[in-house]
């Protein structure tokens, strides 16, 4: 197996780990501030539907991406006004929230299936991509994974040196003694839910217009779920989640290429890689408990109402 | 007269691009053609359990008189409502179970495979081809063996390599099973899953490929040199046709390229004359009845004859085929 | 009122606030002037602590008016107050566990004086040097202390130039030396110009420290006096009325056969911030009540844990009752061996918040012939939660009533009732009356000897010394892990004690009861 | 001016008018929505929510479409009521209905009344087999349940794919990825001829009734609640959190197993690769409707499987596509989830007065 192999296939590792991170991030800013939204399929579905009826209508890819974010942050608002503002329970929220996506998509994309647009393409950056190694597997890609790159710091820049991260992770442990101290809890989390979807809809977008330039109903295939379980598997830190995106990336890349090299073992059987791998990793972070304790957002899913 | 109400059970979303998208088509072709003699109404996303006689039986209630069902999973649900409606006709894709009122139909797109892996087999440099599966069941099976049988017609060096992503249809997946083969070599890929990922890997990647279920052609300009496709509408049509003027039996109809149930899609300008000429003749020695895909001797990966010189598959060894034909590397996952 | 100083620093006009069901507070007036330290006086549940997150900006008023500094202002927000010149300590601290101190107190800075995490780091060390409250920046909250934590919450007010300090019970987790200390500060602060607002339920205090105080009573004003004018007796029948007993002196018992015997216990905290145990030897007799003394975070929790079983103590020692061995067995066994536990937190481990009286008596008693088969026998759990209502005259709606709805003291008096009313063979009891009013401590004092006199023995670990020199029979400290000898509270002083909090004490003497008197 | 308000204790009244407000809420804009895609709105709703129930058929398929869904939701309202968050009833459910299978497999020639219960407790331990793992990583590896349940249900379905593609395929089905039909013995009885109501439904109730008594009447229940709402108040009683969570998860997978085996046993009748359009998935929604309380979850369960007929129905007699099933369940829901509000909330008119006195306070939120 020669090193080009190796570069390719983590260079696949990424494109397919991109969907996953950007979702993981977006859900994970919204968890810091103590929102659980498990309507992330649903905002992916909208996402890229959208994205793709007007990049495919405008010709515009920007405009598309664009689109992408803006309906992710349309579904994310309405989960934000039944969950933030009626306080309703969010694990129920989120869940219609799929089921609304997953219907929504499939309504307005109807006379869109079977269309295609020129989707995003590989744009080496000067110099840096001539590093051996390094260059074809971080800077060759599209725009989408620069982007995803640059969230991924923009996150970690965020919660680790901002006040404002600084409020989202108070206010997700102890909105009450947020109030109490006087940071704008409501507004935070409205904030951290349209992030939440706004990625969520990039990440729609970067299917519908990126990887797979088309649009099909429930293209997402589960991949909302999986940034979800992402997210506890990063045990709520933004570093681990590129980690876990990728890992599941390469799993779920290996399972395929193991069996073109003729290996057989049931397809139902290495199918299940990705996700065996996620548990035994996952098994092995968990078990410190005390880490877990600080980083998991302690008002995670309790609706909060501020008494005036 | 009333016009004829057909009903149509799918197993996905019309707008899936892929099988179920093609049934609609057929659908329509059916509407077309017949005009205010027919009416139809179809259930999308049926779920192949418990859902799907509630459904069929649904449909025959509300006065369909011609019912096709159409994934292989709806079998015994509709042998079932069969069962309590013996007025009403009943057509079931895929399946090998009949009754007085339950036909069964299905194309054999294996035809049109091997004449795909025609074109491979000349097109391919690297000798190595790529297909992604989705299940391995004897469709599926048949298909590869009869892409192979194709390629190594033409071309006895080039082998195909397989890759089963355990989903009919995940663009993303599909795409990264197609990256997988690529990145080990293959500069063809054919497909048996719905979706057009496959055809937009080998597009990005600069390596050929092959559509199934419709023209995919949209989908990579530069890579898509043909696609095994069905073209329900005329059996449809048929079908509807023989209900209205009663001469509607329980049949099974498995026809092919003759009938035109299946075809290849129009063939990429990549694709030299010659061979689309090479290809168009042997298209019409299998209508003529002269070219077999699986004419003996036909041989299993280790190499044992399953069909002797002179003979062809039988269609009940077809229909349950678990093996790999030679040239097809890796086992079979059992 | 004074005439000397012209304008008050805040004024407050006819404040109302109403919560569904209660009015909090009912046209309260009140006037406070610069350099004077005011206590706000009252029973629980009087209104003291909505008043102040009223003057806070935490809630708004319903009706009346707020002035500060003779303007009518209009405090939405506690940024507002802040920029005003206003700092509150909460008395539910308003902290946040996972992140640090530093973080904690950058929240509540306006952006431009927080941005430079070190900077305010090493100012929080000057403040808190300055005070004598030592703190350390970098820690976890959740790591820290509850005394600790107060400091966090003394010192996020005094890093901001202040003009008024609202502090809502901030002495009830502080050792006699800490209180010594925040009482220095808060003079100092007096003298520089700034107003106070003190709440406590510690007359004396009050009456060492205040210039004035206003007495609340169902929400309203119900008194005004200065303190030092007054005696604690009388202050207290001004809140409580006449009805209410006050305090008593308790007759000191010597107890009978030991009970409880710990020896060389030594555990290691599972909390990497938490004390470790060094070999602690100590003896309980039934008929006593025997007292810790010690400031929080000395080790408290740990040694509470590894008695009531919460924290099983694989690691060596012994904790035997007559029955036999326990240090192995799990809290659900030791109860069945007698043991009742009150824990420091009354909500949320005492207490279910969202559970009723009556759910929350079948919490631990279970046993008291509650649960018959798997099945609750729900008749007799009602019937045993009316029991301590009516015992204990726990104020609340009646025993459908949830936990939260009910005021700390009277939760308090709920859980210590539960816990008596199992007639326990050993009591521990964490902090029993923390923050609870001084009819509602006379109360859970009055049961606590009860209990004593019928043979129980009771392990009390507090923080208030006082309160255990009321009660106890014997006495000892707990710091760093190690426990101090113990002694006949007749046998030691206030002051005795307080140097053992300090840890000075010579540990080798051991703690045993008959070593333990022979100290002298 | 309107202000809202937390009632003093939650409204009962309005615990009962909130469903009725979110379903005519539902109805206008179902309304609103047959009447944008130019269909009578009247003949809409009608199609949609009676039609499905026109018959006794219809009813016999609502308590069997009812049946799984209600038997996931009663295993996972035991667990959300002790906070373990499990969203691994469809995977306990594909578990079950694969081991049941397995057992009916072996079973396929033995006769005798012993031969359906041994299967339907093969599928029920096979659940609770597929509960046990997410219970014994949380409680010894402290892992989250939410991600080892969400992976297990991939992997459930994974192995169900294995099993029915592989070694409990039919042999004498040309290699199609489907078991043999189950033998008569094996099947369950039904409760009305001509309709496929089965006595699974039977176990439904019972379950709605097992879990009501052991959530209000039992210890073991108590307990769980307490662990619920306050894990550090069941710590200091000394309740063993790790049991609880044990049981929890294997009271859910049994359940969710058993629904598993019924499906197989019943209206499918074989192992096929597709036993659940998902139902565990369909089950939280439920349980959070129904509030997690077991009669509330039982009206849930009715709603939601009408809700899945109406879809099939609005399809089949108005053309309407499927999509819309999706938007309306998803509108159903989210009203239903917003009219809760006012259990919790009154809205209040403010009088001039008040509100002039309020003044000072500029109204926030
Ligand atoms: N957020 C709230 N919602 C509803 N009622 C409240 C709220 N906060 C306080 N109350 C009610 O207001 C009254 C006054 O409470 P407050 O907290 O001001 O008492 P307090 O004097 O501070 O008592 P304590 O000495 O116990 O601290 C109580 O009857 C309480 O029930
Ligand atoms: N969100 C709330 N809803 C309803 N009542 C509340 C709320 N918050 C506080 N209260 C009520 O406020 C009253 C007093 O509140 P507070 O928290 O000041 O008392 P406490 O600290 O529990 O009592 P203590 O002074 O005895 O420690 C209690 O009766 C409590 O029920
Ligand atoms: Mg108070
Ligand atoms: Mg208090």
């Amino acid at each position: 197996m020669d090193i080009d192999f190796i570069i390719n296939v983590l260079y696949a590792m990424i494109r397919t780990g991109t969907p996953l991170l950007i979702v993981a991030l977006g859900e994970l800013v919204c968890e810091r501030s103590g929102v659980l939204n498990l309507g992330q399929e649903g905002m992916m579905l909208v996402g890229a539907v959208c994205g793709f009826i007007v990049a495919a209508t405008t010709g515009s890819l920007f405009l598309g991406v664009l689109a992408a974010m803006l309906a992710g942050c349309l579904m994310a608002l309405l989960f934000g006004l039944v969950a933030l503002g009626l306080s309703a329970t969010q694990v129920a929220t989120g869940l219609a929230l799929t089921i609304l996506g997953a219907g929504l998509s499939a309504f307005i994309g109807e006379s869109f299936v079977g269309q295609t647009v020129q989707g995003f393409k590989a744009l080496p950056i000067p110099l840096l991509s001539e590093i051996p190694l390094l260059g074809p597997l971080l800077f060759n890609h599209d725009v989408l994974v620069y982007l995803s790159f640059g969230l991924f710091a923009g996150v970690i820049w965020f919660l680790r040196s901002t006040r404002a991260g600084l409020m989202l992770k108070a206010i997700g442990e102890t909105p009450e003694s947020a109030t109490a101290v006087g940071l704008p809890v409501m507004r935070v989390r409205y904030l951290a839910v349209l992030f939440g979807g706004a990625m969520a809809g990039l990440a729609g977008g970067y299917l519908s217009l990126a990887y797979t330039p088309l649009w099909a109903e429930g293209m997402t295939a589960g991949r909302g779920w999986i940034a979800l379980a992402l997210v506890v598997f990063a045990s709520w830190r933004a570093e681990r989640v590129m980690f876990g995106a990728y890992l599941f990336g390469l799993a779920s890349i290996l399972h395929l290429i193991v069996q073109g090299m003729g290996v057989s073992i049931s397809s139902n059987l290495l199918a299940m890689l990705p996700y065996v791998v996620t548990i035994l990793v996952l098994v092995l972070l968990s078990s410190d408990k005390a880490r877990v304790r600080l980083y998991a957002p302690m008002s995670l899913g309790k609706p909060f109402h501020r008494t005036q | 007269q009333e016009p004829l109400k057909v009903g149509f059970v799918y197993i996905g979303p019309t707008g899936d691009a892929g099988y179920t998208y093609a049934h609609d088509k057929g659908r329509k072709y059916m509407e077309e053609k017949l005009g205010d003699q027919v009416t139809s109404t179809y259930v999308e996303n049926v779920a192949e359990g418990a859902d799907s006689e509630r459904v069929i039986r649904q449909l025959a209630k509300s006065g369909n008189e011609l019912i096709f069902t159409t994934s292989f999973g709806y079998m015994n649900p509709t042998l079932k409502v069969a069962k309590q409606f013996p007025k009403v006709a009943f057509e079931h894709a895929t399946g090998y179970k009949r009754a007085a009122n339950v036909g069964t139909y299905m194309g054999r797109i294996y035809e049109s495979r091997y004449l795909t892996g025609v074109i491979a087999g000349k097109m391919t440099k690297s000798n190595v081809v790529g297909y992604v599966g989705s299940f391995p069941i004897p469709e599926v099976v048949r298909g590869i063996n009869a892409f192979t049988q194709g390629l190594r017609s033409v071309n006895p060096d080039a082998t195909v390599k397989v890759v089963w992503v355990s989903s009919w249809y995940d663009p993303a997946k599909e795409l990264e099973a197609a990256e997988s083969l690529i990145l080990q070599g293959a500069d063809v890929i054919s497909q048996h899953t719905d979706s057009a990922g496959p055809i937009q890997a080998a597009e990005a990647k600069g390596v050929y490929a092959f559509g199934y279920n419709s023209d995919m052609s949209l989908y990579g300009k530069n890579a898509h040199l043909s696609a095994a496709v069905f073209n329900w509408g005329p059996l449809y049509e048929a079908k509807a046709r023989a209900v209205i003027d009663g001469s509607w039996k329980a049949e099974d109809v498995w026809e092919g390229l003759a009938a035109g149930y299946v075809d290849i899609a129009p063939m990429n300008d990549a694709v030299p004359a010659d061979v689309q000429q090479l290809v168009m003749d042997l298209k019409q020695q299998i209508v003529d009845g002269k070219l077999h895909p699986f004419a003996g001797p036909l041989t299993n990966q280790a190499g044992e004859i399953v069909v002797a010189e002179g003979e062809v598959l039988a269609d009940k060894d077809m229909l349950s085929m678990g093996y790999y034909v030679q040239g097809v590397e890796g086992e079979l996952p059992k | 009122m004074t005439t000397a100083q012209p304008q008050p620093r805040l004024s407050l006009r006819n404040i109302s606030k109403r919560f569904p069901g209660v009015l909090a507070n009912d046209r309260v007036c009140l006037n406070l002037y610069p350099g004077e330290i005011h206590a706000m006086l009252g029973e629980n549940g009087a209104g003291k602590s909505t008043l102040m997150k009223m003057i806070y900006g935490v809630m708004k008023p319903d009706e009346g008016e707020i002035h500060w500094q003779g303007r009518p202002v209009d405090i939405a927000e506690p940024a507002q107050a802040r920029a005003l010149g206003i700092g509150m300590v909460f008395q539910h601290f308003a902290l946040f566990e996972t992140l640090t101190v530093t973080e904690n107190i950058a929240l509540s800075l306006p952006a431009r004086e927080a941005r430079d995490l070190k900077a305010l780091g090493r100012r929080i060390r000057e403040v808190s040097e300055r005070y004598g409250m030592a703190l350390e920046p970098d820690r976890l909250v959740h790591s820290l202390s509850i005394g600790a934590r107060q400091r966090v919450e003394i010192v996020r007010c005094l890093i901001q130039d202040i003009k008024l300090l609202i502090l809502d019970e901030p002495t009830s987790v502080l050792t006699p030396q800490e209180v010594e200390g925040l009482f220095k500060t808060l003079n100092q602060l007096a003298a520089e110009g700034c107003s106070i607002l003190f709440i406590s339920h510690k007359l004396n205090e009050v009456r060492a420290l205040c210039h004035n105080a206003t007495i609340l009573r169902g929400g309203r004003v119900t008194g005004e006096c200065k303190p030092v004018e007054e005696s604690a007796h009388s202050i207290a029948r001004m809140m409580v009325g006449e009805d209410t007993p006050l305090s008593t002196t308790y007759e000191k018992r010597e107890g009978g056969d030991d009970f409880l015997v710990v020896r060389d216990l030594s555990l290691k905290s599972l909390d990497p911030f938490g004390t470790r145990l060094k070999n602690i030897n100590l003896r309980v007799r039934k008929g006593e009540i025997v007292g810790i003394a010690g400031v929080a975070g000395n080790g408290q929790d740990e040694l509470l844990a590894a008695l009531s079983g919460e924290r099983l103590g694989e690691d060596a020692g012994q904790i035997c009752v007559p029955a036999g061995r326990i240090a192995l067995l799990p809290p659900l066994q030791r109860r069945n061996q007698g043991l009742a536990f009150v824990p420091e937190e009354r909500l949320g481990r005492g207490a279910v918040p969202d559970m009723s009286l009556a759910e929350n008596g079948l919490l631990t008693a279970f046993g008291a012939g509650l649960v018959k088969n798997g099945l609750v026998n729900w008749g007799r759990t009602r019937d045993f939660a009316q029991g301590i209502v009516d015992d204990f005259k726990v104020k609340c709606g009646g025993i459908d009533a949830s936990a939260k709805s009910l005021s700390g003291g009277n939760l308090q008096k709920f859980i210590i009732g539960r816990e008596i009313r199992q007639k326990p063979s050993l009591l521990l009891a964490a902090h029993p009356t923390w923050g609870v009013d001084i009819g509602a401590a006379v109360a859970i004092h009055k049961a606590l000897i009860e209990l004593r006199d019928a043979g129980t023995a009771i392990l009390i670990v507090s923080e208030d010394i006082d309160e255990l020199f009321e009660i106890s029979d014997r006495i000892c400290a707990i710091c760093h892990g190690e426990l101090s000898p113990l002694k006949a509270v007749s046998d030691t002083s206030i002051g005795e004690v307080g140097r053992w909090m300090t840890g000075d004490f010579d540990t080798a003497q051991g703690t045993g009861p008959t070593q333990g008197e022979s100290h002298v | 001016m309107f202000k809202v308000e937390k009632r003093p204790v939650e409204s009962r009244l309005m615990g009962y008018l909130s469903p009725v407000l979110a379903a005519v809420l539902t109805l206008v804009s179902g309304a609103l929505l047959f009447l944008l895609l130019g269909q009578s709105p009247l003949e809409g709703l009608y199609t949609f929510f009676v039609m499905p129930l026109s018959d006794l058929y219809g009813l016999s398929e609502l308590g069997v479409k009812a049946a799984p869904i209600l038997l996931c939701a009663m295993g996972l309202a035991v667990c959300y009521r002790a906070k373990v968050w499990n969203i691994g009833a469809e995977g306990q459910l594909l578990f079950g209905a694969l081991i049941g299978s397995w057992a009916a497999l072996q079973l396929l020639q033995a006769e005798g009344a012993w031969v359906l219960p041994l299967v339907l407790l093969a599928g029920a331990l096979g659940g609770m087999f597929w509960g046990l793992i997410p219970a014994l990583l949380r409680t010894h590896f402290n892992t989250n349940e939410i991600l080892t349940t969400i992976m297990l249900n991939y992997i459930a379905l994974n192995v169900l794919l294995y099993g029915v593609h592989g070694p409990l395929k039919d042999p004498d089905g040309y290699n199609f990825p489907e078991s043999a039909l189950f033998s008569e013995s094996t099947l369950l009885p039904t409760l009305l001829d001509g309709t496929r109501v089965h006595i699974g439904v039977l176990f439904a109730l019972l379950a709605v009734a097992v879990v009501w008594v052991l959530l209000s009447r039992t210890f073991v229940g108590f307990q769980i609640r307490v662990l619920g709402l306050d894990a550090r108040a069941a710590h200091y009683a000394g309740y063993h959190e790790k049991h609880l969570v044990i049981f929890v998860l294997m009271l859910c997978g049994g359940l969710a197993g058993l629904a598993g085996v019924l499906e197989v046993t019943g209206p499918i009748g074989q192992l096929v690769p597709q036993v659940s359009p998902g139902y565990g998935y369909a089950a939280i929604i439920v349980a959070f409707l129904g509030r997690l309380h077991p009669v509330g979850i039982l009206l849930a369960s009715l709603l939601m499987a009408l809700v899945y007929m109406g879809g099939e129905m609005v399809q089949i007699e108005l053309g309407l596509p499927q999509a819309l099933t999706g938007l309306f369940q998803g509108m159903l829901l989210l009203y239903l989830l917003a009219c809760d509000f006012l259990i919790h909330y009154r809205i209040r008119l403010v009088g001039r007065a008040a509100a002039s006195a309020a003044a000072p306070a500029s109204e926030g939120a």
